[in-house]
């Protein structure tokens, strides 16, 4: 057994915190706090010009080798830091599932740009009617000469206001539930789509979109007609590493920092108080479980095994023990904890308070905690549904 | 035993629901933040009474009782009004408790609505009350300051704080204008009624919230279909929302207990009072947590209520006291005759 | 509102302090927690003579008048003694049950000797194979001329072994699963039924009951052939005040005994630290609400109101308070919470110890913790099944 | 990062599980109650070389690393084997680590076979060691007494301690025949250092038993069946589960890394210990619950094994810290520049 991330894990981690350095300036993450929007061109641009964004892709795709648990050491510290990464994952996201359900032409039109970070691609899965069941979605697409023409909405499309192109599950059939569904990679400049803003509790900015004839061409479905529900798998399969170990790290070196820093009564400093050491000592724990959970289900996805129960725990166990500590540690600030970022006083700039909105929605999307939890008894455990 | 309000305690609960059925619907508390303030409906609750109701009627006040002043802020917490009901009562109580000249004149001036009066509910360090709750709309603060009880006037810069609750919070400095009101052990035994009070209070406000919050829950998990079904239907929601709504009704019980015992079981008021804030502050947060949770990702956009429930819940108890700190306020309480060894940080020990 | 017991109350609670004082003598406790049984003859005979058996009977069968609510301060005073009077509460529960479904004849044999001590009846409803679903019994009583044949087993008959009667929920028709069953008052002491002991970790014993051909006329059919479904509702309904908060306050009580004595290294009690008083707090406050909840269910039986969901919430959280606030005290007393009862060094005797053990099967019996929840949502909140 | 255990750890894991599932099934574990002690068993381990393995070569053992020690310790925590491995193990490898000659000779006896050696986890108070682990069935107890290490021979009288989790604990009192082995820093050092080996073998263990106790409940509810179905299928027992399960894989790759990083990080060793063991107790805790609430009426009857695992799962980790304790432990260690203000009472500070 081996715990350590290695040298090559070493190095990229050197690399990506001296690229953060760089171009993660407090002017960019400021704005990024402000807007509520995670993503920006120029830092993309950099991040290509670094060579980080060719992480991971096959060399022929201008990529540059990187196994999986190296990929989650990347994501680690570019997650703790809170880097404007989100239009980039969605856009990988989507290319990888092009790598493999796509044909030809789509790979050699997505992927290269994708990998450069020219395109930004975001997501149209869920619907205001269907949340966590998927496969219930009734934006349909209507066959129309070469191509179809899209009616409906779609739900939490973070970035659409900004994307390029929107991968977009639709129903095209009536056959089944889930053979109906077929998945088409829409061109978001179009006067049949609109975006339009949903203001989140941690200030995230996300949309609900309108498709109205929205158009796209047959070259641009991917996989099958009545063969989305497959590609979506594909590509929701592919995201082995999620997880919220480093947003815990996050918070934890917002409250020790605090702890350090903030005087009581008595105007010794509060991290030799008992009580907040046996906080902190908990939430680092869960944030170490959290990492190790994350880790081997890269290291699985490494060894081509597919963590079928393994990536939900890691996804189940840190979302909701960062839900847990940021709920713990805002008790431990006392009511300080209350000021947020623009507050002169807020300890840390208002972290912990950011952390407890921002926990919210890590339960939730993604697959919420009840549907991670219903995988693992099934998959993993072999209880019966 | 009987947990049943009298007539007349039903009718206060009738007349303050209408009134902010009315005035404080979801999208006037919308409305109201960032400051958290709406000083027409302030006007309409002072000019009811809100304020007079909570002291004696030898002080020129109306009498209520504190479990009368309960059901008002359950009231108060069911639809979020932003308006400082508590603060002005708890202040005004303990004004009156004062009985020197000043403090009845303050009182005199807060009862014909010319001054809206709070007070800190933590003692000022280094000349600075901090996170006062209405702090950011009062007139004038209470604020106890190395053992003496002063009077501040907020002044125009209200120095308000921008916080998870839109609560009109202010960091106050004390300028010269303070005037000491009392100083010694009667005015420290006076403010700590008043911080018991002022914890009695926000338990109910807490057990309003939580229950509103266990209402807009399972109104959407019935309405909301998931799977072929009704997402109520499933066990990992159903059983949650049983459990909140059994702790709804025990922080709810336990409250009004507090209260009742004010008058009734004074030896164990404060005990009591810590014991409610503390229990109906986790109930609060886990019944909000647990609906915004159900309303997937619904609940974490600002279109949906919850978020209002769930920021309010978890702010309106931080400007007071951690819910392991009110365990161990109670246990001061509960145990006084044994002083504690190594009283923590930022608590409120009385021991 | 009031939140007092009232002056009957208190005269009630001291009358029956008075009483245990005298009765419950230490070799009588020591005897109940060395041989399991909750129950003692002549503590019975002694409750019957104090008065204390008929209160809440009506007075036409020899009893006392006391409503609900007082009896829920009887019940409370016994339960945080540890009295042993489970006997007399299924002896009483049936008798109850016998009262509404029963005939002249049934009432005229069993009630007043009910009411004086002098029966014992034992519970035979759930089976081997069936827990919570006691609709599912498959034990089985066939028609043979007056009598009825019975063959089967059930589970945690209680006191079985000491028992006169079961109250028996039998199979006699294949209709319906519910519709199928009839229950009867089954005398224990014939061959036909064998009690096997069955060793609990709290220590207390309790049964399986074989039924071979064993025999009951037809006379002791209590209700309708087919009727027993509503008869053992009509049984479970009279359990009001069913709950753990005066088992709390034994808990806590016994924590604060260890507090106040046992001293740190410092030579300062233990209750002197934040940490203890924090989780004498936390346990002080949750037995409260406890209590609470139960005598809110209990004062609107009183008024004639059938606490639907109100039973279920007292049941509920005191049976799971109860398992919290022994784990947490449990560890509170660190290693020494670790020592038995007949462990000389025993904090309090080893009542945390015994707590712990003791509050396993209250989130099971009367109905688990799940079934509870279960009925809150449907019954309380109207959520659908 | 490689969570794959090596051939040759897999070898003595598949070695240890083949003599524990012969050795040591519910039966066994049963019959050894309420001691909690085989001595048959013992012989078999020690003759295997249970104790050797955990000592260097240079001292005359087998030099297996901590992580294998952890491997054992879990499959011992899976079968309960009621003999004493982790205590044994942990005081050889503190008399290794004094190097003095009357140390030496205590461990040569203890790889002979001749003396079965503990060790108490709380320094001794007023003359007596309590609460020592395997203190009933030892022969010495090596002992921290005011500073000095003490070995201590139990002698015949081994106030034994009816407990919780049939453990064959005793009190032991420090009678004339202790003698000291070292004293000052360097003997406080040691023995800090065999706590954390305490607490990470002892985390190995309970994750033993909450593996075990998953598995029990797993296969519990998916045979058992009420309102037609098997009760797995609820999502009130399949979600629990879930939870569980994911919890003990966690504690797993926690444990495994406080074992790693005892030779690779050792600045790391000891926080990672101390969470190790608070996180999997706090796991096996949860686990041997939900499992045994799952098992309905059965679970609180002697005949069904899961209440083995639950009072198994308490003892072990009570008679070293609790949760809240460790936690506070790790970090003291985390933050060992910063000195504690109030150190908790009865708990291992080691700032």
């Amino acid at each position: 057994m081996d715990f350590g991330i290695g040298e090559r894990g070493q190095a990229l981690r050197a690399e990506v915190r001296a690229f953060l350095k760089e171009h993660l300036t407090d002017e960019l993450a400021e704005r990024c706090h402000r807007t509520g929007v995670a993503h920006d061109d120029a830092f993309v641009r950099a991040m290509h010009e670094a060579g980080l964004l060719a992480l991971g892709w096959p060399e022929e795709w201008g990529g540059r080798p990187c196994d999986p648990l190296g990929l989650s050491v990347v994501e680690e510290e570019l997650s703790k830091a809170e880097a404007p990464t989100y239009g980039v994952s969605t856009t990988h996201m989507v290319a990888r599932a092009i790598l493999r359900c796509g044909n030809d032409r789509q790979r050699a039109e997505i992927i290269p740009r994708a990998v450069r970070g020219e395109i930004l691609i975001v997501l149209g899965f869920t619907e205001p009617e269907c949340g966590s069941d998927l496969a219930a979605a009734r934006t349909r697409a209507v066959r129309d000469g070469d191509e179809w023409v899209i009616n409906g909405s779609k739900m939490f499309t973070t970035n659409a206001h900004i994307g390029d192109y929107v991968f977009l599950l639709a129903r095209t059939g009536t056959t089944s539930k889930h053979e109906g569904l077929t998945v088409f990679l829409v061109p978001a400049d179009q006067p049949g789509i609109e975006a339009q803003a949903v203001r989140t509790i941690s200030g995230e900015r996300t949309n609900i979109t309108y498709y109205r004839d929205a158009r796209v061409h047959d070259d641009w479905r991917i996989g099958d007609v009545g063969g989305g529900w497959r590609v979506l798998g594909e590509a929701l399969q592919e995201e082995h590493s999620v997880g919220f170990g480093a947003s815990m790290l996050r918070l934890l070196e917002a409250a020790e920092g605090w702890a350090r820093t903030a005087r009581g009564n008595s105007g010794r400093p509060r991290i030799t108080d008992p009580d907040v050491r046996e906080r902190l000592g908990r939430c680092a724990a869960e944030a170490e479980v959290s990492l190790l959970l994350q880790r081997r289900a890269a290291a699985m996805a490494g060894q081509g095994v597919v963590p079928v129960a393994e990536g939900p725990m890691a996804k189940l166990f840190s979302s909701e023990a960062l839900t847990r500590a940021a709920e713990d540690l805002f008790d431990l600030l006392g009511p300080d904890a209350l000021r947020g970022h623009l507050s002169p006083g807020a300890p840390e700039g208002g972290r912990v308070e950011h952390a407890l909105r921002f926990s919210l929605g890590t339960t939730i999307y993604g697959g919420t905690s009840e549907i991670q939890r219903g995988i693992i008894a099934r998959r993993g455990l072999g209880l019966p549904r | 035993m009987d947990v049943a309000p009298s007539d007349e305690q039903r009718r206060l609960v009738e007349s303050f629901t209408a009134l902010f059925g009315d005035a404080s619907p979801p999208s006037r508390v919308r409305a109201a933040e960032p400051l958290g303030f709406d000083p027409a409906l302030w006007e309409t609750v002072r000019s009811a009474g809100i304020v007079a109701m909570a002291v004696g009627e030898a002080d020129g006040g109306w009498g209520a009782e504190p479990l009368d002043l309960a059901l008002v802020a359950e009231v108060q917490g069911r639809f979020l009004a932003p308006v400082p009901i508590v603060e002005a009562q708890v202040a005004a109580r303990l004004l009156a408790r004062l009985r020197t000249p000043r403090a009845a004149s303050a009182l005199a001036a807060a009862l014909a609505g010319e001054r809206t009066v709070t007070m800190a509910v933590h003692p000022s360090r280094e000349g600075v009350a901090r996170l006062v709750p209405a702090g950011a709309v009062a007139d004038d603060v209470l604020v106890m300051d190395g053992g003496r009880l002063l009077l501040v006037p907020s002044g125009g810069d209200h120095g308000q704080v921008e916080n998870l609750g839109a609560m009109p919070l202010a960091d106050l400095r004390l300028g010269p204008d303070a005037e000491v009101l009392a100083d010694g052990p009667g005015a420290e035994a006076a403010y700590e009624t008043a911080l018991d009070e002022f914890l009695l209070l926000t338990a109910a406000a807490q057990v309003g919230i939580a229950a509103r919050a266990v209402e807009i829950g399972v109104g959407y998990v019935k309405q909301r279909r998931a799977f072929g079904v009704p997402i109520g239907s499933f066990q990992s929601i159903g059983h949650a929302l049983a459990d909140s709504a059994t702790a709804v009704d025990g922080a709810r019980l336990l409250t009004y207990e507090a209260a009742w015992a004010h008058g009734t079981e004074p030896g164990r008021f404060a005990e009591l009072a810590a014991m409610a804030f503390a229990f109906a502050t986790e109930t609060a947060r886990e019944a909000t947590y647990r609906s915004l949770h159900f309303h997937g990702g619904y609940g974490f956009t600002d279109e949906y209520d919850i978020q209002l429930y769930y920021r309010r819940a978890r702010a309106w108890a931080a400007v007071c006291l951690e819910p392991r700190a009110a365990y161990r306020r109670a246990a001061d309480h509960r145990y006084s005759a044994v002083r504690t060894a190594a009283p923590m940080e930022e608590q409120w020990t009385s021991a």
